[in-house]
């Protein structure tokens, strides 16, 4: 009934904006519901063309499965790379072998994009140089294979494999 | 160098001076009467949990007014300083060189999408910060900072946008004469200029409570935002004289 | 520890004020100039702190009644919150100014403006 | 007992914070060029936000968080600043 | 916690700051150093001054200082410098 | 007096910290600018979502703003590191002897 008022993407900014209003004043008190409402309106309006993590999520059961192990996956390997890193900068002979990459990503939502260029630049040993079209550019700090194929087979499926389903 | 000789003459007697503050300084054990106070009043004549926000608001509204126009003139000298026409002077080298500058360069989807990510996330986090001014650290000035950088962020994205100037400029006067008008109701109304009694006190640490407080602080945040994206909107403008 | 925070300002202020004094490059003064903005603000917020009491904002942590044994002096919090805030719309003049003096003499050297020179 | 091995346990985490500093302060100290001392701005500001939850921690006062939440959504606009300046687009 | 300890630590941590302000002050005065350094530790004076005043008990302060001292003055000194550097000092 | 729930905290902080400490040592050893990003901005990431952990067991009833913090964290971080690294490889930032393939300025041409 609304939705000649606002598009389906300010609907969904507008109810992330409220999300995360209520997370900040943790409340439910009414006179908190209507700042927020009244607040993310007016941002909502005047920023329209906002995104949030929510604006190009599939609504599917798979995508919303494939989210919570995407966040299990991430952490994990968050965690995991973060103590290789931490291994390589104890160890006395310091034994690196940089060098920037080139992997292929077949994404095509900014969201998913976006996300998976901070993923890969959160698993410690890969920083996103540049993302430009289908490529990434990949520092790498222990580079261990040279060619597109297996460098994005190796950095980029895990999270990619993910992220297609939520986000495509 | 006789000049810096001077100057390190003059630092040192300064800092012999602080010395003596210092080893002068002992920190009180007790408040003083003004702050004794505030400590015991506040809550009950003001309903506001900040006491910070409570003295700049009410009990020093008049000096935060003339904050709110000193910050004001500084905006609107800037604007006035860059936009002014450079007749009667030779173009000199500088400007010269200036016009061969190359375009910017690409700014990158990441920083873009970054972008559209986070300035309705940085808005609405201002927006927090201005409304809870009576109840946690914050209120008006950081929530105005905090907007500007929002607009700062935009700006970093995309130098060449032409955000709306017009729409900036029109909160700025719009907000200050709310302000002002806010500050009349209360001498008429209530006790004296900017007091907060004009609207319910409401229960103490609730969303609407303190009176007028939150009030004044969304509109003395509104113009703090607007006085500085202009500033910096301003001073984005000068690359295409 | 107001000690430590007052002489950290002091110090701030006497560096930045050197600095403002001897450089000329007016971008570098200005740089030092903000340091020792910082440091006063610094020293005000240091002679308001008494030890072993917590931030003027009443909550479940804070009650009302508890307020004169518990909060710090106010006062000062108020005064440097808006000195903070004027800080900045001095500093974007300073360098707008210095920005126009840029465009209109080519360089930022004050060694080299020679009109006031006699 | 608890107590103490509670109270040791954040004494240990304090001593780690600040040696964590101190180095990243040695970087932009020493750092060569002015891209190294921005990285060690950025971990300085990243480390901070540690800090303020341990003065939070200690003042006992969830209302500190705040400014934590502040740090850790504008500290990044300076770095931003300093790479848009560093390859002229600024 | 025991309130011995605490005040020590945050006596540490007020230490340790006042000691990284001091060398970011050094830094931004000495003039040897290229002005975008300058510039730099202007700036990480500011952000540790806002832990300080956490740390003094100011919330309110440290919230103005860390919103307006990490983006808005880096800014405004980049800004300029960058439009500067076009003309004088090109490299 | 201190629960358990403390001491796991109190644990958590101390791994947490200890991340930060060696993302010190990281940025203090490595040695050109892309590594030190590495090393630096990504190993405190994990030390301060680790520290906010701790806190959250510490005081239950915080863990809405440290969520909040995190979930920042997560997303302004990586993207001024990815914004770094891009400004100093357009600047043509100094690399470390060993980088033995760099495929971005390959195709750049430079």
């Amino acid at each position: 009934m609304f939705s000649s008022l606002f598009t389906r993407r300010q609907w969904v900014l507008f109810s992330a904006l409220l999300l995360f209003w209520l997370i900040l004043m943790n409340s439910l008190a009414t006179d908190v519901l209507i700042t927020g409402v009244v607040v993310a309106l007016l941002i909502t309006f005047t920023c329209g063309n906002g995104l949030t993590f929510f604006t190009e999520f599939r609504w599917s059961r798979e995508a919303v499965v494939a989210g919570f192990l995407y966040y299990g996956y991430f952490f994990s390997e968050l965690v995991k790379s973060n103590i290789r890193l931490a291994q390589i900068v104890i160890s006395p002979s310091l034994p690196i072998n940089p060098g920037i990459v080139k992997i292929r990503t077949e994404l095509t939502s900014q969201m998913g994009r976006l996300m998976l260029a901070n993923s890969i630049t959160m698993t410690p040993g890969t920083l996103t140089v540049e993302l430009d079209g289908e490529w990434l550019y990949v520092h790498w700090v222990t580079v261990e294979h040279e060619d597109i194929e297996s460098a994005t087979r190796h950095l980029a499926a895990g999270f990619e494999r993910y992220l297609k389903v939520i986000y495509g | 160098m006789i000049k810096r000789f001077l100057v390190l003459l003059l630092v040192l007697s300064m800092g012999v001076m602080f010395s003596q503050l210092l080893v002068g300084y002992s920190p009180d054990r007790q408040l003083n009467a003004t702050a004794h106070y505030y400590a015991t009043q506040t809550a009950s004549e003001t309903g506001a949990a900040n006491i910070v926000s409570a003295i700049i608001v009410t009990y020093r509204g008049l000096d935060t007014l003339g904050e709110v126009t000193v910050l004001f003139l500084a905006a609107a000298i800037v604007g006035m300083v860059l936009s002014a026409k450079q007749g009667g002077q030779s173009p000199t080298s500088a400007s010269e060189a200036e016009r061969q500058l190359p375009p910017y360069p690409p700014v990158g989807e990441l920083l873009a999408t970054g972008t559209q990510l986070l300035v309705p996330l940085i808005l609405m986090f201002g927006a927090y910060v201005i409304v809870n001014g009576h109840l946690t650290p914050g209120g008006g000035f950081q929530g105005g900072a905090i907007l500007a950088s929002g607009m700062l962020l935009l700006l970093l994205s995309d130098p060449l946008r032409t955000i709306g100037h017009r729409l900036i400029s029109v909160v700025e006067s719009f907000s200050g004469l709310a302000f002002v008008l806010l500050g009349i109701l209360g001498l008429l109304l209530a006790g004296g200029f900017l007091d907060n009694k004009i609207l319910p006190l409401g229960t103490f640490g609730s969303l609407f409570s303190a009176g007028a407080i939150p009030v004044i602080y969304i509109f003395i945040g509104l113009k703090v935002g607007a006085e500085f994206s202009s500033m910096l909107l301003n001073l984005a403008k000068t690359e295409e004289r | 520890m107001a000690y430590i925070a007052l002489a950290t300002g002091f110090l701030l202020i006497l560096i930045g004020l050197y600095g403002a004094l001897t450089h000329s490059h007016i971008l570098r003064m200005i740089v030092a100039f903000t340091v020792a903005n910082t440091g006063v603000n610094l020293v005000l917020v240091g002679v308001g702190y008494m030890g072993g009491r917590t931030a003027p904002i009443l909550d479940k942590a804070v009650e009302v009644s508890a307020a004169a044994q518990r909060i710090i002096d106010p006062l000062p919090q108020a005064l440097v919150l808006t000195a903070i805030v004027i800080g900045l719309g001095v500093t974007a003049l300073m360098l707008t100014y210095a920005y126009r003096l840029y465009v209109t003499r080519g360089t930022l050297d004050i060694s080299r403006y020679t009109e006031l020179k006699w | 007992m608890a107590e103490q091995l509670f109270v040791l346990l954040i004494g240990l985490a304090a001593v780690l914070t600040a040696c964590g500093f101190l180095l990243t302060l040695l970087r932009f100290v020493k750092g060569p060029s002015s891209a190294d001392r921005v990285v060690a701005f950025d971990v300085l500001t990243i480390i901070s936000i540690s800090g303020i939850i341990f003065a939070a921690l200690m003042a006992d006062r969830i209302i500190y968080l705040d400014v934590a939440l502040v740090y850790a959504l504008l500290s990044f606009l300076g770095v931003i600043v300093v790479a848009r300046y560093l390859e002229r687009g600024l | 916690m025991d309130l011995f300890i605490r005040d020590n630590l945050m006596l540490a941590m007020l230490l340790l700051l006042s000691l990284a302000m001091l060398v970011a002050a050094f830094m931004a005065i000495y003039s040897k150093r290229s002005l975008p350094i300058a510039m730099l530790a202007a700036g990480l004076v500011s952000l540790l001054a806002s832990v300080q005043f956490l740390l003094l008990g100011a919330p309110d302060v440290a919230m103005t200082e860390a919103a307006i001292g990490s983006g808005l003055t880096t800014f405004l000194f980049f800004f300029i410098l960058g439009r500067v550097r076009g003309g004088a000092n090109r490299d | 007096m201190a629960t358990m729930l403390d001491l796991i905290g109190a644990l958590l902080l101390v791994c947490g910290t200890a991340f930060l400490f060696l993302g010190g040592v990281g940025l203090v050893r490595m040695p050109d600018t892309y590594n030190r990003i590495q090393a630096g901005t990504k190993t405190t990431t994990l030390g301060t979502l680790l520290t906010l952990l701790g806190v959250a067991f510490i005081h239950p009833d915080w863990s809405f703003k440290l969520l909040l913090i995190a979930i920042f964290l997560l997303f302004t971080n990586p993207l001024s590191s990815q914004i770094m690294a891009r400004a100093i490889h357009r600047n043509g930032g100094d690399q470390s002897p060993l980088t033995h393939i760099d495929r971005l300025a390959e195709d750049k041409g430079r």
